[in-house]
C-alpha cells in the first residue's frame, strides 16, 4: 500500500474511492437526487429491461446526474414492458412505458434534464410501486 | 516560596503552596481526625490512600466533602472542619468502618492502644445500626514466627502495604481482591512465612487495629520462670531501655535503664544481663574481620570482598538472603548481638555456674519481631536446644511487666548483674542508625593505627537522612563508610554492591527506618517520628554518661577472650560467634 | 474496480454477530456466485446499525431496504426476489409495531425517523475493516486539515467554541480539557482514549469501536497535535473481541497509509497509537483508575488533584477522553464550530448517543440531538413498551444515574436537566422499566453492581454501599421499617459526599432517585410489608380465589412443597407458611383461580 | 485458601518468559502480559504468577494483588464449555436471574464453579453489549440470545 504523503494526496486518493460508496450516500439523501426503478419482474427482463437499467446506470453516471437506480418488481403494466418510475427531486414521480434504448436517452435527456415530458407516460391514479401491496 | 492564604474554621492562614488542609489546619492547632493517614517527617514516610475518609472537611464551593489529608490548600479557600454535615459525615463513614470490624476488644491485644478504638470514642460512636444483618468480611487467620495477621481487624489504611513496599521494597504485602472483601495479604493469601517477609514488623509497627500484632511469647516465658528446673537469663537490648518508658507514661527519649533492670528483676529472671555486652563482642568479632578482609584486601586479594555489610540486624539478613543471595558471602559472619549473647550464655556461662544447657532459658527483649524468627533458625541451636529460647518485643514486656503489678515509675534504679551485663557506650548506641558503624570505627581506628582516638564521637556518621556517607581517616588510609536505614534504603546500595560501583569500605545496614529505636517491636509511634528522634538521642546521651566508650575496652570482653575464646576470629570464636547463610529463596517454597 | 449497482450491507455489530451475521454474509456471496452477480451486487460487512432489538439486518442499498431478523438462509430468497426480480421479501421487513404493516425502507422507520447521526455517520454504512470506505467518507481529512491548515490552539479553539462536552458520564467540556493538558509543559505527553464501557446495558462506544474505528484513531491523532503528545493508547475492554480486532486492523491499515506513525502526510507530525486492555473491572472507566491499570497495577483512583492533565500515564501529561466523545472530533473540525454548536441545547451541544434497553421494543442504538425529549426517544424512537404494559421509568446513566419517571418524560435530555431532575447522563445506557418492575428491587440490583465493582479503597463505597445493599435486601424481603427509609437516605448522602472517585460517588444515586420518585412504592414495601410491581417474593402471597376454584386438583398435584390442599371438587387453600412462592400454581390453573395478593 | 498443585513444565515456563520478554518483561505491561498468559493456559494458577512475577521483576504478592483485582482473571481452570450467564441491566429486567437460576438447576453447580467431569463452568458476566438479544448466554465463544428458563436444557444438549 502506498503511504499517503500529503493533505493533497489524501484528497486524489478519497476521489479515486469516492465512487465506490457512491451508491450509498445518495442513498442516504435519496430525495435530494434522482431516482430511476425499473421493473424488472419476468415481464421486464424478457422485454429488455435489464438492457434498459444498465444503460440508465451507466449514461447517469456519464452525464453527471445524481441519481439512484433500482430495479423493482412488476409495476401490473406488462403490456408496456419495459416499464420505468423516473422521480425528480421534489416532484411527484411519473411512469414511462416502452422504454428502450432510445426512450430512455430521451428521457435521461429531456425530462431529467430539464424537466420536460416525453411521450410514453402512463398517466394512471398514480400510486407508487412500493406502496402497493404485493 | 509562593505562598496561599485561605480560612480554616474562621482563622485566616498563610502556607506555603502544595500544604495540604490537613497540615494547615494542624498549623491552626486544628487536629482534624484521620485513621489511614500517615506521614514521618525527615524519613520521606507518606502514607495518604485517602481511603478512610474520616478527615473530610467542608470547603466552600466543593459539591462534597474533600478529605484534608490529600486535598491542597487553594487561594480564598473557605475550609469548615467541623459543620453538621461534616460531623455527620465522619460519624457515619466511622459507622459503616465499625460494621466491617469485630467488636472483640475486650480481648484483642490492641485494646488501648488501637486508633480504632480512639477514633470510635472520640467521634462517640454509641451503636451501630443494622448490626444484625450486616455481613462482615473475615479472612483466614495466619501466625507466623514473628507476626500474627487477623485481617478481620484490618480497615485498608493500607499503612502497612506502604511500609513493605514503598519503605522497605520487601514486597511481602499487598493489597488483594476488590470492594468489600479487599484486604492487605502475601501473594494467593498464604501465610507469611511463604513470602518474602522480612519480619521487620513495620507493618505491625504502623498498624492502627489488631490486624497485625507480634507473636506473643509471655506465656512461655512465664512458665519458665516458674519452673524451678530452669536458670533464666534475660538479656535486653539498647534501644528498649529508651523506649519501655513510653508505655509508663513517660516522655518519648526517657532513659529507664536502672528501673528497666529492676523491673526484670523484680519479675523474677534469675540473672539480668544486657545484650550491650554482647554488642561489645560483636565489635570486637565484626571490626577485626572488618580489618582483616580490609587489609587483604589492600594487599591486592581478590577473594577479600569489599564492602562488609554489617549483619547484626535479622531483618536485613532475610532481605538479603531473599533478594540479594549472590552476595551471602559480602556480609559479616559474625552473628548478631542476641545469637552472641546466647550463643556465650550456654557455653561459657553456663558453664561457669555449672548449669546445663539444656536447664537454662535465654530471654531476650528486643525492640525487633525478626528477633523472634531468628533465635528460631536452627543454625542457631545445639541439639534442637536454641541459644536463643524467646524473643519477646519491648511492647510483650510492658505488658507482662504490667500484669505482674510492678510500677515502673517508682522503682529505684538497678545495675544489671555480672558477667554478661557489663558494656560500653559503643555498645549503647548500636540501637540507632549508624551506631554500630560508629562503635566499630572506635575499635577498629585504635586496632589499626595504634593509636587513642582524640575524639569519640564520630558525629559525621548520625542523622536520620536514609542513605549516608562519610569517609573516615585512618591515619592516611581514607576508610569509605556507608550507613543506609530502611531496607528501601539498603536495596540501593546493594544493587550498586552488585553492579560492582560501590566505593564503600563498610556498610552499616539496619532494616527499620531510625534504626532499632523504630523496630517493629517498640512502643507504638503513632505516626511520630519525634519520638524515634527522641530515642536516639537518649541512646547518645547514654553513651556519653558512660565511663567506657569502646568496645574493646570494656574489662568482661577482655577477660572472656581472656578466660574463653582465646582472640577475636579465634576458631573457638568462629565456631559460636559466626554463622553462614542460605539463599532463603530457595528455602522458601510457597507450599500450595 | 468493479462497478456495482447494488450493495448489501450486513451488520456486523456483536449484537448481530453472534446471530451469525457471517453466515449470511457468506450465503450472499455464494448465491450472487451462483447467479453471475458478484461483478454488479457487492456484499459489506459493516458496523452495527443500532437496531439490535431485530438483528440480524441486512440493508439494501441504494433503496434503503430494511431487513430484520435474518436468518442465513434467507440469503437465497433476498438474491433471487430482491436482487434479481426487484421484489422486495416482505416477510423479512420490519413491521410497524402499531400498524403491524411492513415498512419498505429504513426512511420510513420511526427508529430512524428522529435520529441525528453524527457519531454514528459510518456505523452501518461503511466495511470498519477497510480504511478506503472511511477515507471516502471524508476520513482522516480532519487531520489533514489540521495538520496543514490549522495550529494546535486554533484547533483547541474550534473544539472549544463547539461547546462540545465529555461523553464519558461527567461532561467536562472537551476544549478545555485539551487546552489543560496542551499548557503542561513536558517532554512526552499522551493521549488516552477510554474505551472500557463498563455500564451493564450501554453498548454505544462498543459500537463505534466496531462499526466505525478510524473515526477514533482520527481524532486521537487530531487531539495528539492539538495537546503536543506523539503516543495514543486506547484502553479497550477485554470483553470486546471484536472492537480490538477491528481496531488492530484499523491501526495497521492506518499505519500503512501513513496516516499513523511519524511525518503524517509529510507535515513532520509524528502520532502512533498502542492498546491497552481492560480486565473487568468497572471503576477503571474513571481516569484515574484507568491510568493506574495502563500502568500495570490495580485499577484504583487516586485523589484529584493531580487531574491527568498534570500528571497522568507515566506521571505525565495524559488526556482522557472517551470514544464517543473522540469520534465526533473529525466532523466539528470539517464542519466547524458553528454547526456543531446550532445542534442541541444552551449548555449542551450535538448529538448525544443512548443505548437503549430493558422493557422497549426497539432495543438498539440510537443519536438524538440533545434536547429531545425522553418521550421522543422512548415512545417514537423506542417504539413504547413492550407487550403493551405501563411505561414506568427511564434508569440513565446505568448504576451511577437516576431513575427518571412519568413526569420526566418531557424534559429536554442534557447534562443539566438530567442533573436536576436527580439523574445524570452517564455514558448513555437508558434502560427502560415497565409496571412488572420494583424499584426497590432495582436499587438492590444497582447496588448489587456497585458492590461487586467496588475497588475496595475507600471505607463509604467498600463497605457503605455493601449497607445500603443489605438494607435495600431487608425493605425486599418485609423486614424494613419507615425509619430505615430516613436511614438509607442518610446513608446515600454520606456515601456521595465522602467517597473517593465517581463510581463511589454516584452509586447512590439510583436508590436516592428511586425514593424520590417513587416513594410510595418504598413505603409500600416497609410499612403495607407488599411489593406492588409483584417482583419481591417474600411479599407475595398466592391466594386462590373460591369463585373461580372447581377442586380440579391441577394446582395441589403441580405444587412442589405440598402447599394446596382441598378435597376434589371442592375450594382448594394455599398454606401461606409452606408456600415457597414459586408461582406453578397460578401456571397451572385454567380457571384463573388463583391470583397474588 | 487452596491451590491446585501444578507442575510447569520446560515449556511452560520458557513460553511465559517468552510472553514477559516480549514485553519487554516492563511491569506496566502487567496486565497485557497476564492476558496473554491467560488465553494460553485458561487460568492462572499460583505457579504461572510466580514465574510472571519472577520474569517481570514486580513482587508476586502485586502480581496475585492485580489477578485478584480483575474479574476478567481467574485462578481455576474453566470446564470444556464456559457457560456465561450476562447478568447486565437489560439481560436482569428481562429475566437473565431466572435463566442462571436454571442452569445452577440443571448443573448442580454454583457460580464460580464446574461439573465434575470438567465439562460446564457456570459464571456471570456484566453485560456483552448485545442487549438487543437480552437475555444473553455464552456458552464458549457462542452467543445464545434471547434464552428463557426453557431453553436452558436445549443449549446443554447441544454439547452433549
Amino acid at each position: 500500500m502506498s503511504k499517503i504523503t500529503s493533505l493533497a494526496d489524501l484528497k486524489k486518493k478519497r476521489e479515486e474511492i469516492k465512487t465506490g460508496l457512491d451508491i450509498r450516500i445518495k442513498a442516504m439523501d435519496p430525495e435530494s437526487v434522482v431516482q430511476v426503478k425499473v421493473a424488472m419482474a419476468t415481464c421486464g427482463i424478457a422485454s429488455g429491461a435489464k438492457a434498459v437499467m444498465e444503460f440508465f446506470l451507466e449514461q447517469l453516471e456519464r452525464r453527471n446526474i445524481a441519481a439512484i437506480v433500482t430495479q423493482t418488481g412488476c409495476m401490473g403494466y406488462c403490456y408496456a414492458e419495459p416499464t420505468i418510475e423516473v422521480k425528480l427531486p421534489g416532484q411527484e414521480p411519473v411512469v414511462f412505458g416502452y422504454v428502450d434504448l432510445k426512450r430512455a436517452d430521451q428521457i435521461i435527456e429531456k425530462y431529467i434534464k430539464t424537466g420536460e415530458l416525453v411521450d410514453g407516460i402512463i398517466p394512471v391514479n398514480y400510486q407508487s410501486i412500493d406502496d402497493k401491496k404485493e | 516560596m509562593e505562598t496561599i492564604k485561605l480560612t480554616i474554621d474562621n482563622k485566616e492562614i498563610e502556607v506555603p503552596k502544595g500544604t495540604t488542609i490537613y497540615q494547615a489546619a494542624k498549623m491552626l492547632g486544628i487536629d482534624i481526625p484521620t485513621l489511614c493517614y500517615m506521614h514521618l517527617d525527615d524519613m520521606n514516610i507518606e502514607n495518604k490512600p485517602a481511603g478512610c475518609r474520616i478527615c473530610v472537611v467542608e470547603v466552600n464551593g466543593r459539591k462534597n466533602l474533600p478529605p484534608s489529608c490529600s486535598t491542597d490548600c487553594q487561594n480564598g479557600m473557605v475550609v469548615k472542619t467541623h459543620t453538621t454535615r461534616v460531623l455527620n459525615a465522619r460519624r457515619t463513614v466511622m459507622e459503616f468502618i465499625l460494621s466491617d470490624h469485630p467488636k472483640d476488644c475486650l480481648v484483642c491485644s490492641k485494646s488501648g492502644n488501637c486508633d480504632l478504638q480512639a477514633m470510635a470514642h472520640r467521634l462517640g460512636i454509641r451503636e451501630i445500626p443494622g448490626q444484625e444483618y450486616a455481613a462482615v468480611s473475615t479472612y483466614r487467620k495466619d501466625t507466623s514466627p514473628s507476626i500474627i495477621r487477623d485481617l478481620d481487624k484490618c480497615i485498608l489504611c493500607r499503612r502497612c502495604e506502604t511500609m513493605c513496599n514503598t519503605v522497605q521494597t520487601v514486597g511481602a504485602l499487598s493489597a488483594v481482591n476488590r470492594g468489600f472483601m479487599a484486604t492487605v495479604a502475601p501473594a494467593f493469601e498464604e501465610n507469611l512465612e511463604y513470602s518474602p517477609c522480612t519480619y521487620c514488623g513495620q507493618c505491625v509497627a504502623v498498624c492502627p487495629t489488631g490486624a497485625l500484632t507480634e507473636v506473643n511469647h509471655i506465656p512461655q516465658v512465664l512458665r519458665a520462670l516458674a519452673d524451678p528446673t530452669k536458670t533464666v537469663v534475660v538479656q535486653t537490648a539498647p534501644a528498649v531501655r529508651v523506649a519501655l518508658g513510653e508505655e509508663f507514661g513517660m516522655k518519648p527519649g526517657s532513659i529507664v535503664t536502672g528501673k528497666l533492670a529492676a523491673a526484670l528483676r523484680a519479675l523474677g529472671f534469675d540473672y539480668v544481663f544486657d545484650t550491650d555486652f554482647a554488642a561489645d563482642l560483636t565489635i570486637m568479632e565484626e571490626g577485626t574481620e572488618l580489618l582483616d578482609r580490609l587489609g587483604r584486601y589492600l594487599k591486592g586479594d581478590k577473594s577479600a570482598r569489599i564492602p562488609i555489610l554489617t549483619s547484626c540486624c535479622p531483618g536485613w539478613v532475610n532481605f538479603f538472603e531473599y533478594y540479594f543471595p549472590d552476595l551471602k558471602d559480602v556480609p559479616s559472619t559474625a552473628k548478631s548481638p542476641q545469637q552472641m549473647f546466647g550463643a556465650i550464655a550456654k557455653s561459657y556461662f553456663a558453664d561457669k555456674i555449672g548449669v546445663n544447657r539444656k536447664d537454662m532459658v535465654v530471654v531476650s527483649i528486643m525492640p525487633c519481631l525478626a528477633k523472634k524468627y531468628e533465635c528460631q533458625r536452627d543454625e542457631f541451636s545445639v541439639d534442637n536446644n536454641p541459644d536463643v529460647d524467646y524473643s519477646i518485643s519491648t511492647r510483650e514486656l510492658a505488658a507482662f511487666i504490667k500484669q505482674a503489678n510492678i510500677d515502673v515509675n517508682s522503682l529505684d534504679d538497678e545495675d544489671f548483674d555480672n558477667p554478661l551485663g557489663e558494656s560500653t557506650g559503643a555498645a549503647v548506641i548500636f540501637g540507632t542508625t549508624g551506631g554500630v558503624i560508629e562503635a566499630a570505627c572506635r575499635t577498629a581506628y585504635e586496632i589499626y593505627t595504634g593509636k587513642k582516638l582524640a575524639k569519640i564521637d564520630f558525629t559525621e556518621l548520625r542523622g536520620m537522612e536514609g542513605v549516608r556517607s562519610a569517609t573516615i581517616d585512618f591515619n592516611g588510609l581514607p576508610l569509605n563508610i556507608g550507613i543506609a536505614h530502611g531496607l528501601g534504603n539498603a536495596r540501593k546500595l546493594l544493587d550498586d554492591v552488585r553492579a560492582g560501583k560501590s566505593q564503600f569500605h563498610a556498610i552499616e545496614v539496619m532494616a527499620c527506618p531510625g534504626g532499632c529505636v523504630g523496630g517493629g517491636g517498640q512502643p507504638l509511634h503513632h505516626g511520630d517520628s519525634e519520638v524515634l528522634k527522641a530515642r536516639a538521642a537518649a541512646l547518645y546521651t547514654e553513651d556519653k554518661n558512660k565511663p567506657l566508650r569502646k568496645s574493646h575496652e570494656n574489662p568482661f570482653i577482655i577477660k572472656l577472650y581472656e578466660e574463653f575464646l582465646g582472640k577475636p576470629n579465634s576458631e573457638k570464636a568462629h565456631h559460636l560467634l559466626h554463622t553462614h547463610y542460605f539463599d532463603r529463596k530457595e528455602k522458601i517454597i510457597i507450599k500450595h | 474496480m468493479s462497478k456495482y449497482s447494488m450493495h448489501l450491507l450486513v451488520c456486523g455489530g456483536t449484537g448481530c454477530h453472534s446471530s451469525e451475521s457471517d453466515a449470511i454474509v457468506c450465503n450472499l456471496r455464494d448465491e450472487l456466485e451462483a447467479k453471475g452477480l458478484t461483478d454488479n451486487v457487492q456484499v459489506i460487512l459493516t458496523g452495527c446499525f443500532g437496531f439490535c432489538e431485530k438483528g440480524p439486518i441486512v440493508k439494501v442499498m441504494p433503496d434503503n431496504t430494511f431487513y430484520v431478523q435474518v436468518k442465513p438462509e434467507d440469503a437465497q430468497t433476498i438474491v433471487e426476489e430482491h436482487v434479481i426480480k426487484g421484489r422486495k421479501v416482505t416477510r423479512l421487513l420490519y413491521k410497524d409495531p402499531v400498524s403491524k404493516e411492513p415498512v419498505s425502507d429504513s426512511k420510513h422507520m420511526g427508529f430512524f425517523k428522529k435520529q441525528l447521526r453524527i457519531v454514528l455517520r459510518n456505523c452501518g454504512f461503511i466495511n470498519p475493516e477497510n480504511i478506503d470506505e472511511y477515507i471516502a467518507r471524508d476520513g482522516y481529512m480532519a487531520l489533514g486539515k489540521v495538520l496543514s491548515e490549522m495550529t494546535p490552539e486554533d484547533t483547541i479553539k474550534v473544539i472549544k467554541d463547539s461547546g462540545q462536552r465529555g461523553r464519558g458520564g461527567a461532561g467536562f467540556p472537551t476544549g478545555l480539557k485539551w487546552e489543560l493538558a496542551r499548557k503542561n509543559q513536558s517532554d512526552e505527553k499522551y493521549v488516552v482514549c477510554n474505551a472500557d464501557e463498563g455500564d451493564p446495558g450501554a453498548f454505544m462506544d462498543r459500537s463505534v469501536l466496531e462499526g466505525d474505528p478510524h473515526s477514533v484513531l482520527e481524532a486521537m491523532a487530531i487531539c495528539g497535535y492539538s495537546i503536543g503528545a506523539s503516543n495514543g493508547l486506547i484502553y479497550v475492554r477485554a470483553e470486546y473481541p471484536l472492537a480490538i480486532h477491528r481496531l488492530q486492523v484499523a491501526i495497521k491499515q492506518a499505519r500503512e497509509y501513513g496516516l499513523l506513525g511519524n511525518n503524517i502526510m509529510g507535515t513532520g507530525f509524528n502520532f502512533d497509537i498502542n492498546l491497552r486492555f481492560g480486565a473487568g473491572a468497572f471503576v477503571c472507566g474513571e481516569e484515574t483508575a484507568l491510568i493506574h491499570s495502563m500502568e500495570g497495577l490495580r485499577g484504583e483512583p487516586t485523589v484529584k488533584p493531580p487531574f491527568p492533565a498534570e500528571s497522568g500515564f507515566r506521571s505525565k501529561p495524559t488526556n482522557v477522553n472517551n470514544v464517543e466523545t473522540l469520534a465526533a472530533i473529525p466532523v466539528i473540525i470539517l464542519k466547524g464550530a458553528k454547526w456543531y454548536s446550532s445542534i442541541g441545547t444552551e449548555k449542551s451541544k450535538g448529538t448525544k448517543v443512548f443505548a437503549l434497553a430493558g422493557k422497549i421494543n426497539n432495543v438498539g442504538l440510537i443519536e438524538v440531538p440533545m434536547g429531545t425529549t425522553l418521550r421522543e426517544v422512548v415512545f417514537e424512537i423506542g417504539g413504547g413498551i413492550r407487550n403493551g404494559k405501563k411505561f414506568k421509568g427511564v434508569q440513565t446513566g446505568g448504576p451511577s444515574g437516576g431513575c427518571l419517571s412519568e413526569k420526566h418524560l418531557d424534559i429536554p435530555i442534557d447534562y443539566d436537566n438530567l442533573i436536576a431532575a436527580g439523574s445524570i447522563m452517564g455514558s448513555g445506557g437508558m434502560i427502560i422499566l415497565d409496571e412488572d418492575d420494583c424499584m426497590v428491587s432495582m436499587a438492590k440490583f444497582y447496588l448489587d453492581f456497585t458492590v461487586e465493582e467496588s475497588c475496595g479503597k475507600c471505607a463509604p463505597c467498600r463497605i457503605g454501599n455493601k449497607r445500603l445493599n443489605e438494607l435495600l435486601g431487608q425493605i425486599c424481603e418485609g423486614k424494613g421499617t419507615i425509619e430505615d427509609l430516613d436511614r438509607l437516605k442518610n446513608m446515600s448522602n454520606v456515601i456521595k459526599d465522602t467517597a473517593l472517585c465517581g463510581l463511589g460517588q454516584t452509586s447512590p444515586n439510583p436508590v436516592l432517585s428511586m425514593m424520590e420518585n417513587y416513594r410510595e412504592e418504598f413505603v409500600a414495601h416497609v410499612v403495607d410489608k407488599k411489593c406492588p410491581a409483584g417482583h419481591c417474593r417474600s411479599l407475595m402471597e398466592y391466594v386462590i380465589n373460591p369463585d373461580n376454584c372447581v377442586g380440579c386438583t391441577a394446582c395441589a398435584r403441580v405444587c412442589p412443597v405440598g402447599a394446596i390442599k382441598g378435597e376434589r371438587k371442592e375450594t382448594h387453600k394455599i398454606d401461606p407458611s409452606i408456600c415457597i412462592k414459586c408461582g406453578s400454581c397460578k401456571e397451572k390453573c385454567k380457571f384463573d383461580a388463583i391470583f397474588i395478593r | 485458601m487452596s491451590h491446585i498443585k501444578i507442575e510447569l513444565r520446560k515449556e511452560d515456563v520458557d513460553f511465559i518468559k517468552g510472553v514477559c520478554s516480549s514485553f519487554n518483561n516492563d511491569p506496566q505491561e502487567l496486565i497485557n502480559v497476564l492476558h496473554t498468559t491467560q488465553e494460553h493456559f485458561g487460568y492462572l494458577p499460583a505457579e504461572i504468577q510466580e514465574v510472571v512475577a519472577e520474569n517481570m521483576n514486580v513482587p508476586v504478592a502485586k502480581v496475585y494483588g492485580v489477578v485478584s483485582f480483575y474479574s476478567f482473571f481467574t485462578m481455576t481452570p474453566k470446564g470444556k464449555y464456559p457457560i456465561s450467564v450476562c447478568l447486565g441491566t437489560a439481560c436482569y429486567v428481562r429475566g437473565a436471574e431466572n435463566v442462571l437460576a436454571e442452569f445452577k438447576k440443571e448443573l448442580g453447580i454454583q457460580v464460580g464453579e464446574a461439573t465434575k467431569d470438567n465439562k460446564f463452568s457456570l459464571s456471570t458476566l456484566r453485560c456483552v453489549g448485545a442487549c438487543g438479544l437480552a437475555p444473553v448466554v455464552l456458552v464458549g465463544g457462542k452467543t445464545y440470545g434471547r434464552i428463557a428458563p426453557d431453553d436452558v436444557k436445549n443449549i446443554l444438549k447441544e454439547y452433549e
